[in-house]
């Protein structure tokens, strides 16, 4: 059996198929859909200090190989999620990936200092794709200086591993990714969606409530392997590739651009056992290729 | 999971009826299931449909043509199988001292009705289908006692299905008690007569749906519960709870 | 019949279908393939002052929704086209948009005075995508300080309307938008490709020999509808909005979000009479709409 | 252009034979059309396919499954239909001189030499045919004279169809003329033969193709003539006129 172990900061994964943020809720919607210990991780739905509704309806529509989302980052809520989810979660085994917001750079630390103190919280993942309120609505994400003075005040405020999680809607990822890195953040994950909309021409209206909403799935796949490329080369810290992953043919292509681990999003939902069937497809084919160890395929792309 | 298609008729105008042989035990009248009509990334998501039908392993579901991903499924032959997951959601669940069921059913709405019926050939049921025209008043003849309303008056009744519904006197009556489903405008009218004649019942929602399973968070509705998520809390709700958006 | 046509600058089109730049040859390519008088107009492959041969192979791939191409500007080059392309497009009675780029800013210049002279060209399209070889290769579009310079040099040394081609791979289009108005261009014409990238993993090769390419197809539309829509909202000039459209439904969803006209690119390769087709079902639909004036349709999103 | 499916017949494993009612009137050997195979926008691009026969406005292809385009043109039935536009580029076109005409196809090249062959009773040909394995030798029967290659020996000699090729005496008689078609690297080798031998003859190309009808320069190939599109000004290109890639 080849080793399919992958190592982000001090977190171990038994293997690198991880699913994303968003579209896993709190891992107890899937205990009956795969078993979360075969998985290398989840990332929960993205959690702030209070519980939050999330934006009017409706907010999520089909395009073409993708979909647009403005869900406004609805949660349960650190407090629930700390009494009522993690308790189960534990239970199940899984190794868990605590995605969080804030809307100030407080609300950033004191969360992410919540969820450092709790048991069965491996690792925490930044989402900066959320407005800044204090800097007049500019997303934390979209100034790579600021990006480093967060990610650094909240690595000197936590003890487990913090990965910081890019937005694509930038002209060049790559100081972003360096920002990540000098703030001392152990790994990058990227991407997050794509600003997108899409008009109901019958009604002429959006057919996102607020307007624009965040592209996802295979659609997107071709960028995210890009600036997952980019970031890979840019800096030494892991990247965690994540955008339009369908298949182990699509995982593969991230690892080998240099990606450590993947996270497997909108799939989840077309397909709930499918971070489970890529890790067993990943291993079969590592036999296959008679590859003993996953690292052998981690940045193995050839360009001569 | 893998489905063999049974059969998939051309049953009316735009309207498809299909049996497919189930991977699950069984479904409630009420719940749906989660269809993917395509191995391709276009179109991506499944597709709800409600289960109007179960008996011997066979699930039954019945769908009106509106667009990409119901077109592709009509193309199906018996033998072809599709990807169904589920059944997802809640269930009718009228009580027993109901005696008097009225089944309000819009458009393709009347397909969960019409399993709950079946399913409980004892129980007094009275059927208020209605549709556009005759081709979108499906199954009426599967029900014992229905009244029909179409808005271009080529079958029934003219006008909307809740005037048929208004001249009843069941509504006036002990016990009785309502199953809806079919468009928001019609919901929310049937939900404010129910109100406005006390009479208790049950409404099935319809929304986008990303996932069928509770965790994309596209289906949500505010009821007086709180937000609720159609797909797992719902899709059917109690009359009066529903929060409408105008 | 309602009102089809649509005005940019001085160009006078018939209806607001233009086949995109490097998807529709020189127009010659398709005169059996529909009627050239009955689109709006065609934009010409990229033209530069010289001859190019463009990108070594493969320079094309597929992707979920999409392709990626690295062709790399190949064209005849300026006179060429002139003497053997544009004589034969004359006899066609097609509206011409001559799509041109440079390396230098005098490249630019030359190219542009070069088919503003021609007869038979109707308008030109500056394609701003480009590496600038005297700024160390950050490309002309991506600067809008330097875009809003270039466009105004241009704009002043040519008569026939100028439409800018603005490249999507930017953190916010707005600037962008604003620097082609300030500058004094006819109009704006958006999106070019999004920078993408696709790797065989029998190979561990990139699927394009020269590792990134754009971007195009269905799978962009979102981007493509959001870019638009927010440069409609920015300029009083008109946009032209590009990206992904196959259907009538497509196009119609940039015209409503505020687009002027549209392009339709990548799709001409699956349905090469696609241009003609919609502009059909474009007068059917206004005809059943009963929409007299496609002006009706234009920038009426309902976002109440 | 709608083409309605006659027949499409699993030949040999992952190997289909199809046949279709053509909306063109004819094609010559060595000419292929493009197929969509899907009205979805994934996979979204055409599949180019050599024309392997034409007869009484039906059009026949060859085809191996390699992917999924091919995997879903495996899964129609006669009676669905398919998108076809073509036919597009050149095609073979040995002169009247040549005697001896050798016919060299590695894998689903066969296909357009079959078709020359079939369309040609009265020239002499003689057929080189290699594969992996037996299953991928299609046709040899409809070919008079045919020998065979296979790498695993599974069929005919063991090896590269080059082998028995270079093994013949055709090649060093007056008269004769090569007809190649198969992978890159067949093609490369076949081509330095023909040099050395100063055997004349034409090889017939493959590439990524977005169009095939030369507008989107996806398919350029670099030859003596300067650098060429493969579906307009190929698919078939002289002997000693591409210039091969390393
Ligand atoms: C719980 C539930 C049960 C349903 N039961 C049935 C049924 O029994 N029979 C039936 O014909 N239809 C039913 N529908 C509606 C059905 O799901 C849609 O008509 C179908 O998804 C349309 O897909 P399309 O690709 O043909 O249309 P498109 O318009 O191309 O679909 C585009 C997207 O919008 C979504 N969508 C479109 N219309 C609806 C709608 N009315 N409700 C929810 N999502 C929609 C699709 O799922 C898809 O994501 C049900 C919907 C829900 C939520
Ligand atoms: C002129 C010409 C004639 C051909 N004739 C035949 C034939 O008669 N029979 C046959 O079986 N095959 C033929 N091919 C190859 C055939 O086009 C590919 O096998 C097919 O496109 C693969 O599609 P897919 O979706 O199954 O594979 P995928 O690998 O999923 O395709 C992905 C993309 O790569 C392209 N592609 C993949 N393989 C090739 C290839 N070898 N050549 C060109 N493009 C490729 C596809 O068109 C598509 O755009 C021909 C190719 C060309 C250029
Ligand atoms: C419905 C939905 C909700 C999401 N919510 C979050 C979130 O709360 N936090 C976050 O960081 N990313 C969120 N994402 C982004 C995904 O985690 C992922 O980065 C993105 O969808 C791209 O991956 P995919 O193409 O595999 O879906 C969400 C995505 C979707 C589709
Ligand atoms: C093969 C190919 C070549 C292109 N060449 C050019 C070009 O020379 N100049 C240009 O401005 N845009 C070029 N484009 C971009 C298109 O004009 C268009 O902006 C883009 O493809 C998005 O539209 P689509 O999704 O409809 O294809 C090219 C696109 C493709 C696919
Ligand atoms: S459909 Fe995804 S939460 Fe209800
Ligand atoms: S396939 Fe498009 S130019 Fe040849």
């Amino acid at each position: 059996m080849a080793n399919l172990k992958v190592v982000i900061g001090t977190l171990e994964l038994v293997n690198p198929v991880i699913s994303a943020s968003g579209t896993f809720g709190y891992g107890l919607e899937f205990v009956d859909k795969l078993d979360l210990r075969r998985i290398g991780a989840f990332a929960t739905k993205g959690l702030s200090l209070n519980k939050r509704d999330g934006n009017p309806m409706p907010r999520i529509c089909e395009t073409p190989s993708g979909m647009i989302n403005s869900i406004g980052l609805e949660n349960v809520g650190i407090d629930v999620f700390e009494m009522e989810k993690l308790p189960e979660i534990r239970k199940t085994g899984a190794k868990v990936i605590a995605n969080f917001f804030g809307e100030t750079e407080d609300e950033y630390l004191e969360a992410a200092r919540r969820l450092d103190a709790m048991e069965g919280v491996h690792a925490l993942e930044m989402n900066v794709s959320c407005p800044n309120v204090e800097k007049g609505g500019i997303e934390f994400g979209s100034d790579p200086a600021f990006l480093e003075k967060l990610t650094s005040l909240v690595r000197k405020a936590i003890r487990k591993p913090l990965i910081v999680k890019l937005s694509p809607n930038v002209a060049d990822i790559r100081p972003f990714a360096r920002a990540v890195e000098n703030g001392g953040g152990d790994a990058i994950s990227a991407i997050n969606t794509l600003k997108g909309m899409s008009v109901d021409t019958a009604t002429r209206r959006p057919r996102i409530k607020r307007v624009f909403g965040g592209l996802s799935g295979p659609a997107i796949r071709p960028v995210a392997v890009r600036m997952v490329y980019e970031c890979a080369r840019t800096v030494k810290i892991p990247v965690i590739g994540i955008g339009g992953i369908a298949s182990l043919e699509d995982m593969l292509e991230f690892l080998i651009v240099g990606a450590v681990a993947v996270q497997v999003g909108t799939m989840n939902f077309v397909e709930p056992g499918i971070c489970q069937r890529l890790a067993e497809e990943l291993s079969v084919w590592c036999e296959k290729e008679r590859i003993a160890d996953i690292r052998e395929i981690i940045g193995s792309l050839k360009t001569d | 999971m893998k489905a063999e298609i049974i059969s998939n008729s051309h049953v009316a105008r735009g309207y498809f009826d299909m049996k497919f042989a189930a991977a699950f035990d069984g479904a409630e009248p009420g719940q749906f299931v989660m269809i993917r009509v395509t191995g391709s990334m276009d179109p991506l998501l499944r597709r709800p449909m409600s289960v109007a039908g179960f008996e011997n392993g066979i699930c039954r579901v019945i769908y009106k043509v509106v667009g990409r991903g119901t077109q592709l499924l009509s193309a199906k032959n018996p033998g072809d199988s599709i990807d169904v997951l589920g059944p997802f959601g809640n269930a009718f669940s009228p009580p027993d001292t109901a005696e008097n069921i009225l089944l309000v059913g819009g458009g393709i709405g009347i397909a969960p009705l019409l399993y709950w019926h079946l399913r409980n050939p004892g129980r007094k049921a009275t059927a208020f289908i209605g549709g556009a025209a005759s081709n979108d008043i499906l199954c009426a003849d599967e029900f014992k006692h229905s009244t029909i309303a179409t808005m271009d008056g080529s079958a029934g009744v003219r006008g909307l299905v809740t005037s048929p519904l208004l001249e009843t006197g069941l509504l006036r009556e002990k016990g009785t008690y309502l199953l809806a489903c079919g468009p928001k405008g019609m919901l929310k009218a049937v939900d404010g007569i129910c109100i406005q004649h006390g009479v208790s019942g049950e409404l099935s929602l319809e929304e986008r749906m990303g996932c069928g399973f509770g965790v994309c968070l596209g289906c949500v509705v505010d009821t007086s519960g709180g937000r609720k998520r159609m797909c797992v809390d719902g899709p059917v709700f109690g009359v009066g709870s529903v929060k409408w958006q105008t």
